[in-house]
């Protein structure tokens, strides 16, 4: 590819060329560096420095920092969710160049499976037997079923079209969206359907002991349902654990993927099939199964994020991958689209954005969406090709 | 159809069994969404026909047209072979339902599928309930065997009956689910009148097809459609059309007769010009002369169903019969006239092609007297998403620049044109303030509450340019800081346009402005105050009748300019720039610029559409402003075809008409809606109309140098 | 050019030539004539599909169906015609509401209409049943708005938000002592109107308002939100906005140390739907609805819904539309009369006259339209979720 | 003609630590055909971006027409008289054949929004679109106009790309192998044809080219590149005979040059 500087402007000047692709991650991390000390100059200022303008004696302001950390914990456990769905997106752009707008609705799928698997083995008392074996099987079966619904599409909505004219196989997309949200909403109603209320406790004797009747009950810490109040540098605030998993989870699901199309054989037929498809497909790989196989990956982890979004959330309709889809759309664009870590980063990023920020900047939290996507404004002037930028493939979008 | 791997086993071919498998699956998930029960209560033809019959009839039907289609054998018997046994197994998955239903208890099957209801009883058995289901099973499969096999005996036909038989039942059943809405649109006695007018014009047509002089031929055309007139205007003053008449009994007082055109001279005028219509599209073109003759064969239908009311049986039958005979023997009459049409001077095709297009521009400001309300309403939406789509196609696609809000710009004229001609807007944020709560709309819009607290308050006329203006500004403002963006992240920053407008619409922030979620209202509809002229001519554009009048110039408007365009020297940079950004610079085309004014054309168009929708709302409420919108527009020029006008037509009937005509299947709308997006880009993807090729040096001259000679630069 | 000046004078010409036949659309006289053996076809509109508000609007529906299995026939001067309904999704937006208006009016054997369930579709829709001498009574449409622009089609049997905003606000200050209190909404008509009402009364009474702001409909996560509303440290968090989110924020206060914060909110969230979602984090949340009692009336419906539809009602609308259905046969069998030729005849003004004025004694206590279209008594009854049911509780005002 | 129509002085263009093109001195006279030659990766192309505006030179000049042009946009260096084609031909896919050409005219014609929308360019359009066949004819492709140009063979696209150069009346044309892909007797067709270029329309033409037959015969003026430097300029006599060419090439990808030749 060192050709590239001699092939005609291939790219364009706001493009820079692949010598650079070093340089430019360097760049990445610099700016992120950049913004994030932009925001916690900003943030102290609003904390430490405004009210000490107008506060009066004795009294407290409205925004301090135990609302900056609870907001910001709030923030990365929906980010995580939305770094998950992203990287679906991320994926199959990477791979295809096609925005694939029904993958919200993949999501949605995961995440009525799970109910129907973990409605199951509540009935069964199978749940409160095994919580932690039915909460994986509950994340099996919804991983499953994303994983069926993505093959389906990709079989009848995408496949024909692979020549198409690129906004073709988008509006397929949106038709197929349409399709499997009132598909759902007539097979499984429109009232919502609510995940139970699900307690697993861990660490028996080490935490979580309580004074009750005047012994000491160690019950250990719920993961999943509590919340307990918590000083985080010197600030006490409300934490539920289950924030921290949903982090824990997503990351390692986001390592093992990365390390999937780092060190694995389909990994690396993944990267060449986005990088050229005729070419890898002369060179013996099977684009085909390739590219079902990124379709799987993405609507993988797009269930597991299911499960874990309910378990968290508990309400489940067929219109609930629509909000969490777009966001994670915004953030694959923002991260760089076709770019993995660019998705984590951009779905953590976007989500504490959303969740920060209006408070930050003194705004009513109704107007968070105009903070998220004024933020992302910014950053595509600055960066247009997303943070990260293309990585995946350095073909033209 | 698809043809790979199709192979054969005795009759049996893989590509049956393929196709009647998948849809084994879908019908299986179909039934458990509880469509038979749904639809059982819906009557297609009176007490005869319910629509969870032809639900059956749809689910075992279809899926044995496509098998036949695929079937390459040209012996019809294997044909219908393979289409009843796709029919048969099409089948088995609504049984597989019936054994799950007696399998599962009811209530745990309706706790998973919420809408299921038992279909046991119903349709799905033939009526056979828990104590003779055996036989109803038995049944079912009967009827999908016989069923599928009449569906493969149909495809072995020759291609113009089957299309016949397709298009009679098809036909039949929207007639049939649409009849309430359209059995009072035309009365017999004019539906008689005007078809008889334009019969008699065609007939003058054929005999008169040795005179040469073309408008000799005009004339008596006009004449014979005249002469009807005459006829029919002498049978109206001897009461025949009364309203318990001797000619034509139970049809309502009919609007050309005795309705709105009292004068005898306009009367015959109009008759005139429909035999005229009559006459010309004998030596039209094929798509003009098949179109009018079934537009005539629909009005008399629609003539029919006034008096009947219902879709009776007889109806049903009459029905079926005019369209399949329609199909049958219009084409060949197309393709005659085509042929005359073909041997025309191109002076005298012009002259033809000018009456044809003047004609239908009469037959659509006439069309609302005819539609009723309710069409109207709908052509008006229609209209709107017409003018948006033309305005986006300008962005997507001749710049080629993805644009995911353009709900932005919709939004940006709507409101402007709303607090503009609202008075309340300014002050308490849409509670009308006291001295003006009393007052008309009408005066408001004529623009009696001028400078009201030095705030002017203007007429919808105008406040229309400015809203327009605000929005190709706005719209070109927003396009700068993302010059740089390409593809799909112009794509989703513009959405976030789009997000942002429909938080900002809502916002309490905004409210004093912008009224949140009450959003401005009333807002003044627009009045054509000519009395200056004729103390008559004042026009209230109130209603959906009357704002059809606005959008219709405005579509035509909008795709003459976008027409013009497109083939302009700034036309063919967009597409250059699509084409390839770079090299069209080094062309010599300033991006910025052309960039920019693609943005503003584009939004343009969109604050033209939001004001008119503003002023036919009377008001304007932020829940009309959606990503769907932007999503909607953009499908139907893509679905119609990318940068054709016809397209945007087509594709806004289709993703905007067609949800409205789906409305007689209720909860299963959206679903159709979603599934036909997909199939139709499955089939076409280049859209439905793909943009013409412009033969630009057929239409030079031919260059005045005959002889190759150098170019002389 | 030139060409193009003519053919657009033409046109102009043309148009003005034809606007009086459109607008001399009319036709429909204002009767509804029907032969013997026709149905009597009464129109009903909701938002039947989409997100969020489906729900109620199958509730409405089904409101109406059990009025009409009450009541399939109507019967005048002896003669019985059977009651049918068309049912239309308008959606929950203004051009829907507008689609259907329009469909209805241009269908002339459509006697009057159930609905439009929601507000804005309702506005919308009203100028063109108002030109078409229509009547509509919604079960559901609450906007202060609709019953002060002088619409003649536009009747409800439910109280206006103003009602309703009024008796919540004194509950809150009166009953539960609440004078720093947050209030959300769900950025609809109807919850920013209800709070905008609530807001004007309760600051009135010498509360504070510590925070407003509000949620996305069928956005998931509001903690970010409540911690917000956590730091201004409110006595009560007021919410007014639908089941889905309400269940949410109910659930989500949780998460961020607001537990011990009572919850309020409207008949948006009054309803089984509410705690099947909330399950017991919703024990004690408050409630009000536009019913002022408990009647055996309402159980044994509420009962009969039950066995009907094999779920509790996931909302109370579904009594106002039956009183709407009611109101609107009372009204045709009252007006309605047999002609000579055995039609029978229902003069629409006569029928918007006769609703406007009606009175009796309904499922939800007593209507008496005022003559603006407002038919509900303005009773407000208070409830709070206790064991996983809504139950009445006296208001025992604090001062007084 | 003592004045050149191009001057470039001490242009250098850097991506990153690499440097593309290192100062390199250039001139090309009125009416010349100029050649650039040297091994794949030599940096022929990025030169021709520089020269084009796609790139802007970290250092030195670029003159042309008595006025620097380094730095400006591709449209205004256009609008000023260099127009190129593209090593990997670059035609506007699915516009048509006079399409194409007539967009190579855009900086001639006037036409803004205003003037199409009321109907009054439609003089200039008939002149452009007169113009434009003349110049289909010139580059043999009469008749042709109204095909999609993604459709035509490969070699009419190649003339069609050098008449949508030709459209926008240039002074100076740059040509990115015109050859490329062609076999020997099509080779010989374009060679004349450029020819006919300089002879009949009096341009003046710089190309890059691989095929050393054709430099050889029509040049005026050879310059070779290597890693980024002029090596040698001259006649093509003096090139041949340059030691410097000949271990530049023979030292790297004789090869590739010879399997060019074959091609």
């Amino acid at each position: 590819m060192q050709e590239t500087t001699d092939s005609g402007p291939s790219g364009s000047k706001s493009r820079p060329k692949r010598a650079l692709s070093f340089l430019r991650v360097q760049n990445a991390y610099a700016f992120i560096g950049l913004v994030l000390i932009v925001i916690f100059a900003w943030v102290f200022f609003v904390i430490e420095i405004e009210p000490q303008f107008y506060l009066q004696e004795g009294e407290r302001a409205r925004y301090a920092w135990d609302t900056f950390i609870s907001q910001f914990i709030i923030g990365l456990a929906q980010g995580s969710i939305y770094a998950l769905i992203a990287l679906g997106y991320t994926l199959v752009y990477g791979i295809l160049f096609m925005i694939n707008f029904a993958h919200g609705e993949v999501f949605m799928a995961g995440a009525y499976i799970g109910f129907f698997a973990i409605n199951a083995a509540e009935q069964s008392g199978f749940l409160e037997s095994q919580t932690a074996l039915a909460i994986l099987l509950t994340m099996g079966v919804a991983v499953m079923g994303s994983v069926i619904v993505a093959i389906l599409l990709e079989r009848i909505a995408y496949r024909p079209l692979r020549g198409a004219p690129r906004l073709v196989p988008l509006i397929t997309a949106i038709g197929a969206s349409i399709t499997l949200q009132q598909l759902f909403l007539r097979l499984f109603g429109s009232s919502p359907r609510t995940y139970p209320r699900i307690s697993l406790f861990v660490g028996q004797g080490m935490w979580g002991c309580e004074p009750v009747d005047g012994t000491t009950v160690c019950e250990g810490i719920d993961l999943i349902s509590k919340s307990y109040d918590v000083l985080i540098f010197n600030q006490e605030v409300r934490i539920r654990p289950f924030f921290f998993v949903i982090l824990f989870v997503s990351l390692l699901l986001m390592s093992a993927l990365w390390f999937f199309i780092q060190r694995t054989k389909t990994g690396k037929a993944m990267r060449a099939v986005a990088e050229d498809k005729d070419t890898a497909s002369l060179m013996g790989i099977n684009v085909d199964r390739t590219i079902v196989i990124t379709f799987m990956l993405g609507a993988a982890l797009a269930g597991a994020g299911a499960v874990l979004f309910a378990l968290y959330n508990r309400q489940v309709t067929p219109f609930m991958g629509f909000i969490p889809g777009i966001k994670a759309f915004t953030a694959a664009v923002l991260g760089g689209i076709g770019n993995v870590p660019g998705a984590m980063f951009g779905g953590l990023f976007l989500g504490v954005a959303e969740s920060v920020f209006p408070s930050a900047l003194g705004l009513p939290n109704q107007l968070k969406d105009v903070v998220a996507f004024g933020l992302l404004i910014v950053f595509m002037i600055f960066r247009p090709t997303g943070i990260f930028g293309e990585v995946l493939s350095e073909k033209k979008a | 159809m698809m043809n790979q791997n199709n192979l054969r086993f005795g009759f049996l071919e893989t590509n049956t069994l393929r196709y009647s498998f998948y849809a084994a699956i879908a019908i299986f998930i179909l039934t458990l969404t509880g469509i038979f029960g749904t639809f059982a209560q819906r009557d297609v033809i009176q007490d005869t026909l319910s629509l969870d019959l032809v639900a059956l009839v749809l689910v075992i039907g279809v899926p044995a047209l496509v098998a036949g289609r695929s079937s390459q054998s040209d012996k019809p018997v294997i044909t219908i072979l393979n289409s009843a046994i796709a029919g048969l197994i099409a089948a088995t998955a609504v049984i597989l339902v019936v054994l799950l239903e007696t399998i599962v208890p009811q209530e745990e099957l309706m706790f998973v599928f919420n809408n299921y209801r038992p279909i046991i009883g119903g349709v799905a058995t033939l009526g056979a309930g828990q104590d003779n289901l055996i036989m109803g099973i038995l049944g079912l499969l009967a009827l999908s065997l016989i069923l599928g096999g009449i569906v493969g005996g149909i495809l072995s036909l020759p291609q113009r009956w089957m299309l016949a038989i397709l298009s009679g039942l098809g036909s039949m059943v929207i007639i049939g689910l649409m009849a309430g809405q359209i059995r009072n649109l035309v009365t017999p006695s004019d539906a008689l009148g005007v078809v008889g007018a334009f019969v008699a014009g065609y007939g003058a047509g054929y005999a008169t097809r040795t005179i040469a002089n073309p408008w000799l031929r005009r004339l008596l055309g006009f004449i014979a459609g005249g002469a009807v007139g005459i006829v029919f205007l002498v049978l109206g003053n001897t009461g025949a059309f009364a309203q318990n008449g001797a000619l034509l009994l139970g049809g309502d007082p009919s609007i050309i007769m005795g309705g709105a055109v009292n004068s005898s001279l306009t009367m015959i005028i109009g008759f005139g010009i429909v035999g005229l219509a009559g006459l010309i599209v004998t030596s039209a073109s094929s798509f003009v002369h098949n179109s009018a003759i079934f537009l005539a064969v629909v009005f008399a239908l629609l003539g029919m169903l006034n008096v009947q009311q219902r879709m009776t049986v007889i109806m049903a039958i009459v029905t079926f019969i005019a369209f399949a005979a329609a199909t049958i023997f219009i084409p060949p009459l197309g393709t005659q006239s085509n042929k005359q049409y073909r041997t025309l001077s191109p002076q005298q095709k012009r002259s033809i092609d000018v009456i044809t297009g003047v004609l239908a521009l009469v037959l659509a400001l006439v069309a609302p007297v005819f539609m009723g309300q309710y069409i109207t309403n709908v052509l008006d939406l229609v209209m709107l998403y017409i003018i948006m789509g033309i305005g986006l196609n300008v962005m997507v696609g001749y710049a080629g620049l993805l644009d995911l809000g353009y709900v932005a710009s919709f939004a940006i004229g709507a409101y402007t044109s709303a607090i503009l001609t609202t008075p309340s807007i300014f002050t308490t944020g849409c509670i009308p303030f006291e001295p003006i709560a009393d007052a008309r709309y009408a005066e408001m819009c004529t623009g009696i509450l001028t400078n009201w607290q030095g705030v002017g308050i203007l007429t919808f006329w105008q406040a229309w340019p400015i809203a327009i203006v605000v929005s190709a500004f706005t719209g070109m403002a927003l396009g700068v800081p993302v010059l740089r963006l390409r593809g799909d992240y112009l794509a989703i920053v513009t959405l976030g346009f789009g997000e942002m407008t429909r938080v900002l619409t809502r916002a309490q922030i905004t409210a004093p402005v912008l009224g949140a979620a009450q959003g401005i209202s009333p807002v003044p509809f627009p009045v054509i105050d000519l009395t200056s002229l004729n103390p008559d001519w004042y026009f209230e554009l109130s209603n959906a009748s009357t704002i059809y009048y606005l959008y219709i110039f405005s579509v035509l408007a909008a795709a003459l300019v976008v027409w013009r365009l497109s083939g302009s020297r700034l036309g063919r940079a967009w597409r250059a720039m699509k084409a390839d950004e770079d090299v069209a610079q080094a062309m010599g085309v300033p991006l910025v610029r052309t960039k920019l004014l693609a943005f503003g054309v584009s939004s343009a168009f969109a604050g033209l559409g939001g004001a008119i929708f503003a002023a036919q709302l009377r008001g304007i409420f932020p829940d009309s402003f959606t990503l769907l919108v932007s999503i909607n527009v953009l499908s139907l020029i893509i679905i119609g075809g990318l940068g054709s006008i016809p397209g945007v037509v087509v594709g806004a009937l289709m993703l905007v008409g067609l949800p409205e005509v789906l409305r007689e299947i209720q909860d299963y709308r959206l679903l159709v809606f979603g599934v036909l997006l997909v199939v139709v880009m499955l089939l076409k993807p280049d859209g439905l109309i793909p943009p013409p090729i412009r033969q630009l040096s057929k239409q030079q001259k031919v260059p005045q140098s005959a002889s190759p000679q150098p170019n002389t630069q | 050019m030139r060409k193009m000046i003519l053919l657009i004078c033409v046109l102009a010409l043309a148009t003005v030539g034809i606007a009086p036949l459109a607008a001399q659309d009319d036709m429909m006289g204002p009767s509804v004539m029907l032969a013997p053996g026709e149905d009597l076809v009464i129109g009903f509109g909701a938002a039947l599909t989409g997100e969020g508000l489906a729900p109620f609007g199958i509730d409405i529906r089904r409101g109406v169906e059990l009025a009409l299995e009450d009541r399939p026939t109507v019967t005048v001067d002896d003669v019985e015609f059977n009651v049918a309904l068309d049912v239309q999704d308008s959606m929950c937006s203004p051009e829907g509401g507008q689609t259907v208006a329009n469909r209805f009016v241009s269908d002339d054997s459509i006697v009057g209409v159930i609905g439009l369930m929601c507000s804005s579709a309702a506005e919308a829709a009203a100028p063109i049943f108002d030109e078409a001498g229509f009547s509509t009574i919604s079960a559901s449409a609450t906007a202060a708005s609709l019953t002060t622009s002088d619409f003649t089609s536009f009747n409800r049997t439910v109280p206006t938000d103003a009602a309703q905003g009024l008796a919540a606000a004194d509950i809150i200050v009166n009953v539960l002592g609440a004078t720093n209190v947050a209030f959300i909404d769900d950025g609809s008509a109807y919850g920013t109107g209800l709070v905008d009402v609530i807001i004007d009364a309760y600051e009135e009474l010498g509360g504070t308002v510590a925070i407003r702001d509000a949620v996305t409909v069928g956005d998931t996560d509001f903690r970010a939100l409540l911690e917000d509303i956590s730091a201004t440290d409110p006595d009560l968090i007021y919410f007014a906005g639908f089941n889905a989110e309400g269940a949410r924020l109910i659930e989500q206060r949780f998460d961020v140390g607001l537990e011990d914060v009572p919850f309020m909110g409207a008949d948006g969230i009054y309803g089984s739907e509410l705690v099947d979602l909330a399950g017991d984090f919703a024990e004690g949340v408050y409630a009000t609805r536009p019913i002022p009692a408990s009647s055996d009336e309402l159980d044994a419906f509420a009962e009969r819904y039950i066995e009907t539809f094999g779920e509790e009602p996931p909302s109370a609308f579904n009594t106002n539309s039956y009183d709407a259905t009611n109101l609107m046969l009372d009204a045709i069998e009252a007006v309605g009369y047999i002609d000579d030729q055995g039609d029978l005849v229902i003069e629409r003004e006569t029928l918007s006259e006769f609703i406007r004025s009606a009175s009796f004694d309904g499922l939800t206590g007593v209507i008496e339209c005022d003559g603006t279209g407002e038919c509900s008594s303005a009773d407000i009854g208070f409830y709070q979720i206790t064991d996983g049911a809504f139950v009445q509780q006296e208001l025992e005002m604090m001062e007084e | 003609m003592d004045q050149p129509l191009l001057n470039v002085i001490d242009v250098t263009k850097q991506f990153g630590g690499l440097t593309a093109v290192n100062s390199i001195d250039l001139s090309i006279k009125p009416g010349l055909i100029a050649s650039l030659i040297g091994p794949n990766g030599a940096g022929k192309t990025t030169f021709f971006n520089c020269v084009t505006g796609f790139y802007t030179p970290n250092e030195g000049k670029i003159i042309f027409d008595d006025r620097p042009i380094q730095g400006m946009s591709t449209d205004k260096i256009a609008k000023r008289g260099i127009a190129r084609t593209y090593q990997n031909i670059r035609l506007f896919g699915d516009m048509t054949v006079l399409e194409n050409i007539l967009v190579g005219m855009h900086h001639r014609l006037t036409a803004g929004m205003w003037r199409p929308i009321l109907g009054l360019d439609r003089a200039e359009e008939a002149d452009a679109i007169t113009e434009a066949i003349r110049l289909l004819e010139f580059v043999g492709l009469e008749g042709q106009g109204d095909y999609m140009a993604a459709n035509l063979p490969y070699g009419m696209q190649r003339r069609l790309e050098i008449a949508r150069a030709l459209a926008s009346k240039p002074k100076l044309l740059l040509l990115d192998e015109p050859t490329a892909g062609m076999n020997p007797i099509e080779t010989d067709t374009m060679m004349a044809f450029i020819r006919q270029l300089r002879d009949e329309l009096g341009l003046t033409i710089f190309l890059i080219e691989h095929d050393m037959k054709l430099v050889m015969t029509i040049s005026d003026q050879v310059s070779v590149m290597d890693y980024g430097r002029k090596i040698a300029e001259g006649t093509p006599k003096e090139i041949q005979n340059d030691p410097t060419v000949i271990a530049a090439y023979l030292g790297t990808n004789i090869e590739d040059e010879e399997m060019e030749a074959e091609a």
